[in-house]
């Protein structure tokens, strides 16, 4: 039987890994989906938390099960202008490389 | 009665000094008239008063809390405060006419008789003071006119330094005389003498506490009227004009110290130990000037050394408590005192300034006047009946012989020297060979000048009389000791002249050379050493510290470290994207640790 | 009179956005800042509409649209700031048009102006939505809209590659921030089985509730607002987008973004008010934002760079009172932040375009424009904190809370820091009123632009010496 | 008419800022302004120890908060300095090349800031008025200083700035140690709820600490002093005088207004400590100004030190001696500023202010030598003169404070040293006047010529006031000590009362 506790440990996994994808990776679009794992791994965790959250009659919460669409839904989102700054950037200065955007400083 | 007369006295002089400072600066001519107009004026109403039998002014309130400080500027006007008056009026009167001539030539002369006419005023004030604090305040102000009237020449070094230093050591005493104020007013509850003096029995039972209190007072005459070990001041004051040495720095303001010591003796002669402390002062400067005075070479820190010596001689009969001795010899000091230096002024301005004896000699026979007049004061001065001076040291003495011994024994050695030294400056002034080109081309004063030094010679000859000086002064009661007093001090008269004659006769440079004497037993060496290292050592280890430690070791160094710190926060913000993640990341671990697990 | 409700002002300022932006798209060959115009127009009527809506009180038995939105008056109050806010950025942006259209080379001279002007009045609606937001599924939809037309606005500039790089840090640290947030919200949910802050509450007060993990979601989402708010240590991408953005976006970043994240953060904070870790962690947040915004300035040369610290710094001023949950004294000191904020960068705008963002090109500015350098003077002593300005009475209304409340700490810290400020802020006064320029040239000022300055400058004095109108508007 | 002399000055800053000709219109706004003052002075009720000519206008009724103003004794004596002083500094100021009406807007803030503080009967218009003066004296030194200014500027500014916010956080504090029911800022309701002793032991201690910290810097108490001196020794002549001789007594003046009557246990408490830092003004102050090597760093310091004599008068709290604090800070603020309008005129002249390369100036500058010299000598103390009757008072009270006989107390030793640090005032001021204006003239100062017609005219005014109320002090006296008294006898009113009797007089003298 698959607890709560499994999915929420897969979704902390996922986010951590997201995470050190944002924090390792060089290039600007793996960053980008590295983000996407994030936000997918709470998806997750909302998920989970809605499903094994059973009220009085019985069902689970769905409110929540909407809301991971309107995450979805941003994430799109954002990621759609962030696809767009990435090119803008990458017209600007032949690179994708977070490396090489680091004259703003001090 | 209501007098308007004692205010007359007091503020005639400093509306003429308000007058010429605010409208006649220019016409020299014309302060110099109004000045002399004051003081005579004052004159005229002291001697009014001086036939009154009873007479009262109206008091004026300075500072009035009530309940907690009453000040108000008030007169005493009994004999003491009268006499004192006619004397200073009159003194002050002859040396303003006698510096019409004095400082013919001067360009400041409408400043010079501003602050005359100020400094009689204030003197009036310290005359009449019927409380500590009018006495404080007037006793301030003439040490403000003495400092600006030493300083008149102010473009010379010695004469700006001669007046910072008069103020400010006299300042020293005054110090002490504030406290001695405060104690006497916490004690008894009031500043005024009047309504001290009926409490000061009270003040019985705390003995030690009398004693400070009346030493700390007599510290303001000690200063003022230059005694030992603040009468370092008084020499070097000789820096101004003659007129001035005369009339402050001989005849009056220096004796207003042991006037104020006369006018609160109710607070001095409650303690014998104070009594003692004074009379050993008084002692001790009058032996110590005289031994310097002679072996100085300028006549007029001669007469300044002298003069010391003679306020040690008031001293003294002050802390033999004898008030009427001390108030004798400050009268016929002032007269043949003033007479002196205004004798000295007329050589040394004929003599174009020039004020070392040594460059002087045979001057009887180019100044006849002068002589004259010098000669009279020379005598009073040296206690030979039956000029003033030997009536009024006379009943110091015997004062000394019937109460203390070694302070007797001490005045008569002191007695010697007066004479010794005053021969000698008689010799080698007046007699022997003209020594200098100035003093061979001299000749006699103006009518201006002699007219005062005649005047005042004929007092200082007939100063000491009972029957001209019992008008004015209750005279000490003469003792039983007979003949026995003035013969000895007669014969300490011979002595010291007679061997001054017979060293300095025709002499042309002199004969003794006493280091220590010359150098006025290196009192100013020795201040001026203590100064350099407590004062100006801990002056400047403070401004050091000031700078550099408080502000800026601690300001200036807060300010930078804050700064310092703000420029190593700024690193922080590297610029790499993922530097920033990073410490996003951190960032997140320690508030999820600091929230949730401490 | 028919009554207006809260949520048709947002309505209309989307209507109005939706219409300018389809006014930009088909009518091309208008003068496109008519369209700034049109829309500062737009959201002063709705301003002035706002004034006609009765708050309602929000209760905990409100279902369907009523249990996401509340239209108490503190969110009416921060729809009229956002509105505020928003019609004095567009101003900025028309100030700011000519550098736009440089960056743009080789494009019509107008291009991307149109959504320039409209992209703030997104911006607008979803601060208004911000506010008023008490569930947490819409304060994420509401936080998004703001953010990504966030995204868009800070890298508008886009052949500016210094502004590209502030876009890139800010899209990546952003979205880095929304996944915190998503996560504590899940977190929160999972703990209490609520989305719902009243009910949170509610499910809080029980004490079977597991109280670490809702706190370890409270802090999750803590991370994501005090990314927003500039709070240290969340406060690492202001600076550098800050100082990259378009003058007027950071303008809006600093001013409608932060005032809106303080509005969250204290309606997210109050179900948790209860734990006494929750306190205690703002302190300390506070200390150090006090401390890192306000030092770290110091050494600054770039006004635009050194306005971002100051925005740190005055995020620890804001964060005392949220210590102190003063919401009165929060709502205050952010009003004056806004005047004396958007006052000084309407001066920096206008005068960066004649010479530079450095304090050093303010040099000899009182010459060459009295006012501008008066206007700015304001602007600065409002932000140190002089008294008869809006920024003193914010900074008094803090420290009275926090007196109040004995937080010792914070108040030692703040006062020190507010000596630092003094230090900044003045070398801006320093440059303009000692220093003297080799240039003497008069700055040009436009009406609109005049007319707007002048009116911050009134409104920050005015506030300084008449806080009342604020405060009763404050009043719950 | 309290409300025109408040907004005469600053109305008249304004008016320059928005163009009109600068010198004529700071100078028709600094003579309205003393014009006003003398006849609120003539008018003034003296039997009356309440505020007069109050007026109010409601700003905050939730916190209490009002502009309020109206004028007591002491505020009148306070107002009466300012205005004499603006008009000094700014008929001094003549012309100036660089941003006139920028300078005299300036000048009139401060003075218009001063004016204002000491009309306020609200607490926070007293606070905040105060502050207007700080952005114009950062300008003022910083554009038109000489010397260091750029440091002294900076030190000035931010040094003042902490101090007043650790005041602000004080008077916070002292609200709010009322209780809920009686918290107001209006000063007369506060003084009235202390008097029912609605302020705690502890609270006093606290408020009167941060008070005493925040003010402290205001007035240069040691060790907080060492912004003044670099400050005065930079800022232009006018900025100096209206600083130094103005705005330096807010300090004394909030510590008299609120220290007094609304904190006395915490004044007691600290007192042990005040009087330790303030003879480190008179003392240490003192040497360090004994070492000084230049003018206006020895005026700098000498108005640090003497900000120490008026502290032992705020300290020891009878009323002889805060009536001595009183005016003396009246008689400072016009000593000071002639001494700061004077070294001005010299170093325009000279450029140099270094005792070493100056001398004999009397010679060539006659009145300014002879204006100078009544400083000086106000400055240590000179009798006839009104910064004596202010000393003499502070004396003779501090000395009473705590009497015993046979026994010295630390008021009692204070005021011994306090005494001594005359003596050293009078060491560092007459070695400046003689190394200054006395001695032989270098030939680099011959061509100097002496101080104008027109500029002499505030000297006089200046000088002027000294003598009248060093002749006349009763008037002051009378004017400040009604208000003071009620001060410190509310304090007790229980124990007073059922003392009353033969030993009322007692009864007053010991507190």
């Amino acid at each position: 039987m698959i607890t709560l506790g499994d999915y929420l440990i897969v979704s902390g996994i996922l986010f951590v890994i997201g995470f050190a994808g944002v924090m390792l990776r060089r290039n600007l679009i793996i960053i980008l989906m590295s983000l996407e794992l994030m936000l997918n791994a709470a998806n997750l965790s909302l998920v989970a938390f809605s499903r094994f959250r059973v009220d009085s009659t019985g069902l689970p919460n769905y409110d929540v099960q909407v809301f991971v669409f309107f995450i979805i839904t941003v994430a799109a989102a954002e990621v759609a202008v962030g696809l767009a700054i990435i090119v803008a950037l990458y017209r600007a200065r032949q690179t994708t490389d977070v490396k090489d955007i680091s004259s703003l400083k001090f | 009665m209501n007098s308007f007369l004692p205010w007359t006295i007091l503020l005639a002089p400093l509306i003429s000094a308000v007058f010429i400072t605010l409208f006649a600066l220019r016409w020299k001519a014309v302060s110099s008239f109004i000045s002399i107009a004051a003081v005579l004026v004052s004159f005229a109403c002291s001697c009014l008063i001086f036939t009154q039998s009873s007479i009262a002014a109206a008091e004026f309130t300075w500072i009035n809390i009530g309940g907690a400080l009453k000040v108000p500027l008030g007169f005493t006007l009994d004999q003491l405060s009268k006499t004192m008056l006619v004397v200073v009026s009159g003194v002050g009167a002859t040396i303003h006419i006698y510096s019409l001539g004095y400082m013919r030539d001067d360009e400041g002369r409408s400043r010079y008789f501003a602050a005359l006419s100020l400094f009689m005023f204030a003197m009036f004030g310290i005359v009449l003071a019927n409380n500590f604090v009018m006495l404080f305040i007037f006793w301030e102000l003439v040490g403000f006119t003495s400092y600006v009237l030493i300083g008149h020449w102010f473009f010379r070094d010695a004469a700006a330094d001669a007046a910072n230093k008069a103020f400010i050591t006299t300042r020293i005493g005054d110090f002490g005389f504030m406290i001695g104020i405060l104690m006497v007013w916490m004690a008894t509850g009031s500043i005024v003498f009047a309504e001290i003096t009926p409490r000061m029995p009270d003040l019985v039972s705390h003995p030690t506490f009398v004693t400070i209190a009346a030493l700390l007072i007599f510290c303001g005459a000690v200063g003022k009227s230059a005694q030992f070990p603040l009468h370092v001041w008084l020499p070097d004051a000789m820096e101004g004009p003659t007129p001035i040495s005369a009339l402050i720095h001989a005849a009056t303001m220096v004796a207003a110290g042991v006037y104020m010591l006369v006018r609160v003796a109710f607070v001095i002669q409650a303690s014998q130990t104070a009594l003692l402390v004074v009379a050993w002062i008084g002692t001790i400067t009058a032996a110590m000037a005289a031994l310097i005075a002679t072996q100085q070479n300028d006549i007029k820190r001669i007469l300044a050394y002298s003069t010391l010596s003679q306020l040690g001689y008031m001293v003294m009969a002050v802390g033999l408590a004898s008030n009427d001795a001390a108030m004798f010899h400050l009268f016929t000091h002032a007269f043949f005192k003033a007479l002196l230096f205004l004798a000295a002024g007329s050589i040394i301005v004929m003599l174009h300034h020039e004020q070392n004896i040594w460059k002087m000699g045979g001057l009887s026979r180019k100044l006849p006047v002068t002589f004259a007049t010098f000669a009279v004061g020379a005598l009073a001065l040296i206690g030979c009946p039956p000029f003033s001076g030997f009536f009024s040291k006379d009943a110091i003495l015997a004062l000394a012989y019937e109460r203390n011994m070694p302070i007797f024994i001490l005045g008569l050695f002191t007695a010697v020297l007066t004479a010794f030294y005053v021969v000698r400056l008689l010799v080698i002034v007046f007699f022997g060979d003209t020594r200098s080109e100035a003093a061979r081309q001299s000749k006699e004063s103006p009518v201006v000048m002699t007219g005062p030094l005649i005047v005042l010679a004929i007092f200082a000859a007939l100063g000491g009389f009972g029957f001209f000086a019992r008008n004015f002064l209750a005279l000490p009661i003469e003792k039983e000791t007979g003949f026995f007093v003035p013969a000895l001090a007669f014969g300490a008269l011979i002595v010291g002249s007679g061997l001054a004659i017979g060293i300095y006769r025709s002499r042309a440079n002199d004969p003794i050379d006493i280091e220590v004497l010359r150098h006025k037993f290196y009192f100013d060496e020795l201040y001026a050493w203590l100064i350099n290292w407590t004062q100006e050592l801990l002056a400047r280890v403070s401004a050091f510290f000031d700078r550099w430690i408080i502000d800026t070791g601690a300001v200036d160094g807060s300010s930078r470290g804050t700064w310092g710190i703000g420029a190593l926060l700024r690193l922080i913000q590297v610029g790499n994207l993922q530097a920033y993640v990073f410490l996003f990341g951190l960032g997140v671990i320690a508030v999820i640790y600091f929230a949730v697990f401490r | 009179m028919t009554m207006i409700t809260a949520p048709e002002l947002e309505i209309a300022v989307l209507v109005l956005g939706m219409a300018i932006l389809l006014v930009e798209a088909f009518a091309a060959k208008i003068d496109k800042r008519v369209l700034a115009f049109v829309g500062i127009a737009g959201l002063a009527l709705v301003l002035v509409a706002s004034f006609f809506v009765t708050p309602g009180s929000s209760t905990s038995q409100a279902t369907g649209f009523w249990s996401f939105y509340t239209a108490d008056r503190l969110s009416i109050f921060f729809k009229q700031f956002s509105l505020v806010t928003t019609i004095f950025v567009l101003i900025l942006m028309t100030d700011y048009a000519p550098v736009l259209r440089s960056s743009f080379p080789g494009a019509t001279l107008q291009a991307g102006l149109g959504e320039f002007f409209a992209l703030p009045i997104f911006t607008c609606v979803g601060l208004m939505y911000l506010v008023s937001a008490i569930d947490f599924v819409f304060i994420f939809v509401s936080l998004e809209l703001v953010t990504i037309s966030f995204y868009v606005l800070v890298s508008f500039t886009r052949r500016n590659p210094i502004t590209l790089e502030a876009g890139t840090k800010y899209l990546v640290l952003s979205a880095l921030s929304t996944a915190f947030l998503v996560y504590g919200i899940a977190w929160i949910f999972g703990v209490t089985g609520q989305t719902n802050l009243q009910q949170i509450a509610d499910a809080l007060a029980n004490p079977a509730t597991d109280r670490n993990a809702a706190l370890f979601g409270m802090v999750l989402i803590l991370v994501a607002l005090g990314f927003k708010i500039a709070a240290v240590p969340f406060q690492i991408w202001v600076p550098d987008v800050y100082q990259g953005a378009p003058t007027p976006v950071t303008a809006y970043l600093s001013v409608g973004s932060k005032a809106a994240g303080f509005v969250v953060l204290l309606r997210v904070l109050e179900p948790f008010l209860a734990l006494p870790q929750t306190q205690r962690l703002i302190v300390v947040i506070a200390l150090l934002t006090l401390i890192y915004g306000n030092l770290a300035a110091l050494p600054q040369a770039n006004l635009k760079r050194l306005l971002a610290y100051s925005s740190i710094a005055h995020a620890g001023y804001l964060l005392i009172g949220v210590a102190c949950f003063d919401a009165s004294a929060i709502g205050f000191y952010l009003v004056a932040y806004l005047l004396m904020t958007l006052l000084s960068f309407a001066v920096l705008i206008i005068v960066a375009q004649q010479t530079g963002e450095q304090i050093d090109d303010f040099d000899g500015l009182a010459k060459r424009s009295p006012f501008l350098a008066f206007a700015m003077l304001i602007g600065m002593i409002s932000l140190a904190g002089v008294p008869f300005t809006a920024g003193f009475l914010g900074k008094f209304f803090i420290f009275y809370a926090a007196i109040l409340q004995h937080q010792t700490a914070l108040v030692v810290t703040g006062v020190i820091t507010v000596g630092c400020g003094f230090y900044y802020y003045l070398k801006v006064i320093r440059a303009m009123y000692w220093q003297s320029s080799a240039r003497v040239d008069k700055i040009p000022v436009n009406g609109l632009s005049r007319l707007a300055i002048s009116a911050l400058i009134i409104a920050t004095i005015w506030l300084g010496v008449y806080p009342q109108p604020i405060l009763d508007a404050l009043k719950r | 008419m309290v409300l025109f002399i408040i907004f005469c000055p600053i109305m008249a800053a304004i008016l320059i800022m928005a163009g009109a000709p600068a010198r004529k219109t700071a100078l028709a706004g600094s003579i309205l302004a003393f014009a006003a003052a003398l006849f609120l002075l003539v008018s003034f009720d003296r039997v009356q120890h309440d505020f007069q000519h109050v007026t109010s206008f409601t700003i905050s009724p939730e916190w209490h908060l009002s502009f309020t103003t109206g004028i007591d004794g002491l505020s009148l004596v306070m107002i009466l300095l300012a205005t004499i002083v603006t008009l000094a500094a700014i008929w001094f100021a003549g012309t100036i090349e660089r941003y006139e009406s920028a300078f005299y807007a300036c000048l009139l803030f401060i003075s218009g800031g001063a004016i204002g503080a000491f009309a306020s009967i609200d607490l926070f218009f007293f606070y905040a008025f105060h502050e207007l003066a700080l952005i114009p004296t950062f300008l003022l030194i910083g554009i038109w200083g000489s010397g260091n200014r750029v440091a002294a500027a900076w030190k000035i500014t931010i040094y003042l700035a902490i101090g007043s916010f650790i005041l602000l956080l004080g008077l916070i504090l002292l609200y709010q140690s009322f209780p809920a029911s009686t918290r107001s800022l209006d000063i007369r309701a506060l003084t009235a709820a202390a008097a029912l002793g609605q302020i705690g032991a502890d609270a006093q201690r606290h408020v009167y600490l941060l008070l005493l910290i925040g003010f402290g810097i205001l007035i240069s108490l040691f060790p907080f002093h060492t912004w003044a001196p670099e400050a005065y020794a930079s800022a232009p002549a006018p900025a100096a005088m209206l600083h130094a001789g103005v705005l330096k007594k807010f300090g004394l003046y909030g510590l008299l207004r609120l220290a007094l009557p609304l904190l006395p246990e915490g004044s007691r408490h600290w007192a042990g400590l005040l009087v330790v830092l303030l003879l480190g003004n008179i003392i240490y102050v003192g040497l360090v100004t004994i070492a000084q090597k230049r003018l206006d760093w020895m005026l700098g310091y000498s108005s640090v030190m003497h900000m120490g004599y008026i502290f032992l008068g705020v300290a020891s709290a009878t009323i002889l001696s805060t009536t001595g604090a009183v005016v003396l800070m009246f008689a400072h603020g016009l000593s000071i500023a002639l001494l700061f309008a004077l070294a001005g005129e010299l170093r325009k002249r000279t450029d140099t202010l270094v005792f070493d390369e100056l001398g004999g100036l009397a010679k060539v500058m006659p009145f300014a030598s002879l204006a100078f010299g009544f400083g000086v000598f106000a400055a240590i103390g000179l009798p006839g003169l009104a910064n004596f009757a202010g000393e003499i008072m502070i004396f003779f009270g501090a000395f009473k404070n705590g009497w015993e006989m046979d026994r010295f107390h630390i008021f009692q030793i204070a005021t011994v040293l306090a005494l001594w640090g005359v003596v050293i005032s009078t060491v560092y001021m007459l070695r400046a006047y003689r190394k200054t204006f006395m001695g032989a003239l270098s030939d680099r100062w011959k061509e100097i010529v002496d101080l104008r017609f027109s500029l002499r005219l505030p000297i006089v005014v200046l000088i002027g006031a000294l003598l009248c109320y060093g002749f006349f002090p009763q008037s002051l006296v009378q004017t400040v000590a009604p208000v003071l008294r009620t001060y410190l006898t509310e304090q007790h009113p229980p124990s007073a009362s059922t003392q009353r009797g033969g030993n009322n007089i007692q009864q007053i003298a010991w507190r």
